[in-house]
């Protein structure tokens, strides 16, 4: 299987962060319509989740999609196109940043509905069972479990017995700090989200958002015993929510990330400044491994600057590309007998 | 070959599991709890056993299970029951199924095939009566099927399984079981999407799909028998895509025009059928379009308030003598 | 609290056996189109769960619904009526079997759609929180566990801890006993199906549905729970199902149930015989009251030819009720406004 | 008194939540995202915080316990969000809240209100931005109501909550939020299920219902100024009842008919309105009936294709032109 060197996670998370930071600047210039949602602070998941994956294999995602799409391989020019609308983007402008898909990767459809993807990850892990061969993992929040999609398809995966491994993000605010008007934060009534899908017989665990080396070795050990045909896993990442997703629109509250704040630099802001030094995978992954001596600063300097010098040149294919011919509208809407695989 | 609408389902199915290892189901209670057309399906459940997934009653994680694989290679027959369960469905079947081909741009394809047993059917009452396919029309996305007749509940049940390449729901109807006819296996299919004229007429044309068509053809019998009246009818065959052109060109030699739908009547089929004559066959319209359909009432238990609201052979025959004038 | 002696028991059970018969025996004769349900062997839940609900109380049912409302206190003449169709039938002939109703009893809707209930009853338990009295029983059977709505309603039932008692009765055909073509029992990948209400903090409970006595103490208790405002609760009842229920068309293998099956005399086919003998909350319960001397088989007799003679009356009625007039059919689908509570 | 559509909407909730002490809301979401819009909420979740129970996201659920609530002698409003998401619920709306008072034979009244988002928003893809009320036009039992302005919005919600007795779903829209009216709060309402005519003309009639309703007076404004042509506008206000008669008298005045509709195309609510007019109104038609609908297809998210589906006030305009012959 497959294994990442440290180097490699943390370009891997950085480069979701460094894409997700444009993102919001594009936004806060008004360069795309609508609501979406970045994934900052929940990188080592999508990270330590793809790893372990193989061609093949299938990834289901949501709205908060952009970091399961550049672990698992995206072009960011492509996405950022898509997120803008543009001719160029993976799904020509039609699905935009909720239904980001690249179906040569195994991200063959992007629900956007809260707990809408776990049937269809179900049934993709059926077709894999049949065939023999590939595994698939569903990534949800933690609304998705209020909801009976997600309810009959943890059910539905633990009588079929299929390759499935559900890997829920609780991302959520706690009580204390929910403002009116928020989108409502996990209300479901369970000690652990694990207790539902346990109900059900499927084997469960909890995880730390917030270690990425051990989320490593965790959705790895899943991802083989899934893999291995023992039937469905339930995962809880528990993520500690970024402040800057706290507002509707997402917002950079000091600005990028930056590399001091691993060291001895800290965020002007005392709520950013915490999470930082508590919660954040990617500067305590960093820290840990420059106090490990397993990487030094100046190594990952170096890191860094080419993770930002590729998400600008996402930036930069994505504004030039032009938007799709109004006729791009009309399709398409089916697609042709034999076209299917 | 004679076959009934049930034989010639169960033959579909059977046929493209042998034909195509990717053809699966989930679930198979495709004949409802009628014994007689149960007995159909015997050899699907006999040869192909190990083709079927359980399906614990949850049609909403079903519907998208078979979606998922779809995706993931597979060409799932999924069984929705009752019409009526197709909304516990809704939301993968409408907002799913029917938008992956264009949410992704066309890199995926959903090749899945909803199987419902829709319709009024004798003592379903207002659960269980359900006919929703005006309502999947809003759906684009969605091919709707709807057979009237034993060849076309054989030929379109192996198109979907087979060849179609989108989300299907298949519309089937547990009051047409036994109706039977003489098809040709080897002969080529009317394609799917064009509207079969099943009787030629001269004075007006009468509309139908699925249940209406059989009795449509029965009141055009009667209209020739009893009242020398010509009546062409034409089976529609699928309600997405919807065959305006045939209704458009039937008309145009007609005059006039009845619908005979099983959907309530505001919003229903022969709403959108209404619409497009009143659209694009204004000119040939001699009389008023008349809809013969479910009044806008759920559906009652008891046998004679069931029969006062069903579209009967009878009640098509009173419209068109109205269209005509008579 | 309403306590219920052991002939009211007796005569409560026996009451809703009868009525089923005649149930039947109707059906039989093709005297009312369409599926229908019977409640044989489940008796003793319906008596014990209806028996300490009070006025206001609301019961929520499904289409295997004629016991509850039996035990409820309805009238089998106007039940019967409904289910043939007729006029003076509790809907006119709108419902059938499927949605009887009796708006006055506290059994304002019933849904034939598995799982369909459970939200309702939700709802009207959070009513009565709102003004502070009464409390809502929900029977369903072992399908709507694997209904998303059932889940759904149980977690908002859970997280506005609302006085609602769910009721599952568990009568499920054991694997080995299951044909072809039947409807499919309980296919629910969980160890206990209380298990899943239990995952989302719910006290549950698992009772013997062939244990009369034991069941009336049980429901009491948990009743008593639910209306002192401890928030929900959740039974499942195992029932043995009975064999003449296992076509799909329900029967009588050996005709109306005997006095003398609950003693000497056994039943003439083998798997009735054994039901009889070890599942039948009927002749259990009627036995052990003669063993332990609280009743004679004379008074018992007395009771079944009482119950008898009301159930030839309840057809009786039925039948000598007209059909209603076709002009019936086109309404009432709205109410007037001022006609709302 | 001038008002906005959120303001009218958050100025009813708050006047029936003062007036009736049955009144309730499962959910608070009203507005959307819009923050300005969400800002006329704030006296309702100021002053009555208890009586809104917390929704989780559980749109099925929460549907039928809206519903089981208003069994239980409540008038709740239940926020089903997106109007996507009322497929969520569509099992608890369409086949248990709609039936209730027929199948009980009219024991039980069930006076719920869901409140549903619905619309093309811009950037909403096609997951978000459904318009279901010509799909819930299938579902007897069901009001319907569609509000095209601040008036309505205010109004129809105050009766839904106030004096409904039957289950209501109040199709909102994010677009409207900002539309403003004077209104007069003692003047009496125009009856549910009347439609208005909120601009007289004299040579064709564009029918419209909620986001179209702007629109359509837009393109009449336009097509008076630039082509001398004089249209009626006739905002449905409730899709059901829908009000024939109304349309059917304009027409007959004018002699022809555009209907600007949002719902898809085919089987949308455009269709029952031209279906009625081939019924009932073929001999005031001067010309074929025109729909300006969304085609069928799925809501694309980038602004050009979303624009190029949009039926926007010029597209009306074209329409009535093409009507009109011209
Ligand atoms: C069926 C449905 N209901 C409601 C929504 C609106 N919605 C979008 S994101 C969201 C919050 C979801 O929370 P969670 O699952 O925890 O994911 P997170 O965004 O926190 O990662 C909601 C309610 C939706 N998209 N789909
Ligand atoms: C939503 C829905 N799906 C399927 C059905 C068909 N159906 C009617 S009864 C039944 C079996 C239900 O089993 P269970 O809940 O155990 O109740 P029982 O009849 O055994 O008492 C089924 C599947 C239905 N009525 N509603
Ligand atoms: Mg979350
Ligand atoms: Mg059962």
């Amino acid at each position: 299987m497959p294994s990442l060197t440290p180097a490699e996670r943390i370009a891997s998370m950085l480069r979701i962060r460094r894409f997700e930071e444009q993102c919001i600047t594009l936004s806060s210039h008004k360069r795309f319509p609508g609501h979406y949602h970045v994934y900052i602070g929940q990188e080592a998941t999508a990270v330590a989740a793809c790893a372990p994956l193989l061609a093949g294999d299938v990834i289901y995602t949501t709205w908060r999609n952009h970091g399961h799409l550049l672990a698992r391989g995206a072009d960011p020019g492509r996405m950022m196109a898509e997120i803008l609308g543009r001719a160029h983007g993976y799904c020509g402008g039609r699905s935009g940043t909720l239904h980001l898909s690249v179906a040569a990767l195994g991200i063959p459809a992007t629900s956007a509905l809260v707990g809408g993807n776990l049937p269809l990850a179900v049934g993709t892990a059926l077709a894999c069972k049949r065939r023999g061969s590939g595994m698939v993992v569903n990534f949800c929040g933690d609304a998705a479990l209020e909801e009976g999609a997600a309810y009959e398809a943890m059910s539905l995966a633990s009588l079929w017995q299929v390759p499935v491994l559900f890997l829920c993000e609780n991302n959520s605010i706690p009580p204390e700090l929910r403002k009116r008007g928020q989108f409502t934060s996990s209300t479901l009534p369970a000690k652990r989200l694990a207790d539902v899908p346990g109900s059900l017989c499927i084997p469960t665990e909890t995880a730390d958002g917030a270690d990425a080396g051990a989320l490593g070795e965790c959705l790895s050990r899943l991802a083989a015993e899934v893999r291995g045909g023992s039937g469905p896993r339930f995962v809880e990442v528990r993520c500690t929510r970024w402040p800057g997703s706290f507002p509707l629109w997402p917002e950079l509250p000091c600005g990028p990330w930056q590399l001091d704040w691993a060291f001895e630099a800290k965020p002007g802001r005392e709520d950013l400044a915490a999470w930082n030094e508590q919660s954040d995978p990617l500067s305590l992954y960093v820290r840990g491994c420059v106090a490990a001596g397993t990487l030094e600063r100046g190594a990952l300097q170096a890191i860094d600057a080419r993770v930002r010098e590729e998400m600008e040149r996402a930036v930069q294919f994505a504004l030039a590309s032009p938007f799709p011919d109004a006729s791009e509208a009309y399709g398409p809407v089916f697609a042709q007998a034999g076209q299917a695989r | 070959m004679k076959i009934t609408f049930a034989e010639g389902l169960a033959r579909a199915i059977h046929e493209s599991l042998a034909a195509d290892s990717r053809v699966m189901m989930i679930g198979s209670g495709i004949m409802g709890l009628n014994p007689a057309a149960q007995k159909a399906m015997e050899p699907v459940l006999n040869d192909f056993a190990e083709r079927i997934s359980v399906a614990p009653i949850s049609e909403l994680g079903l519907a998208g299970a078979a979606t998922g694989a779809a995706i993931g290679g597979l060409r799932p027959l999924v069984d929705l029951s009752t019409g009526s369960f197709i909304f516990q469905a809704f939301a993968q079947v409408v907002n799913e199924a029917a938008n992956i081909h264009y949410m992704s741009g066309g890199q995926t394809s959903v090749p899945v095939t909803f199987y419902s047993l829709a319709g009024m059917r004798g003592g379903g009452a207002a659960q269980h009566s359900h006919r929703a396919q005006a309502m999947l029309g809003q759906v684009p996305g969605l091919q709707i099927l709807a057979p009237g007749g034993a060849e076309d509940a054989y030929r379109l049940m192996k198109w979907a399984l087979q060849e179609s390449a989108n989300p299907t729901v298949y519309i089937s109807h547990g009051m047409l079981f036994g109706e039977s006819a003489d098809i040709d296996p080897g002969a080529p299919m009317l394609p799917v999407g064009r509207a079969r004229v099943c009787r030629e007429g001269a004075d007006l044309t009468i509309v139908a799909s699925s249940i209406t068509v059989p009795r449509a053809l029965a009141a055009a019998a009667a209209l020739d028998k009893e009242h020398g009246v010509s009546a062409e009818v034409v089976d529609l065959r699928s309600i997405a895509p919807l065959d305006r052109q045939t209704v458009l060109r039937s008309v145009a030699k007609t005059g006039r025009a009845l619908i005979a739908d099983e959907c309530h009547r505001s919003f229903g089929v022969a709403a959108e059928v209404a619409a497009s004559l009143a659209e694009e066959g204004l000119s040939s319209l001699k009389a008023p379009v008349c809809r013969v359909a479910v009044p806008d009432v759920p559906i009652p238990y008891s046998a004679p308030l069931e029969a006062e609201l069903t579209v009967s052979a009878e009640r098509i025959l009173a419209g068109a003598l109205r269209v005509l004038g008579r």
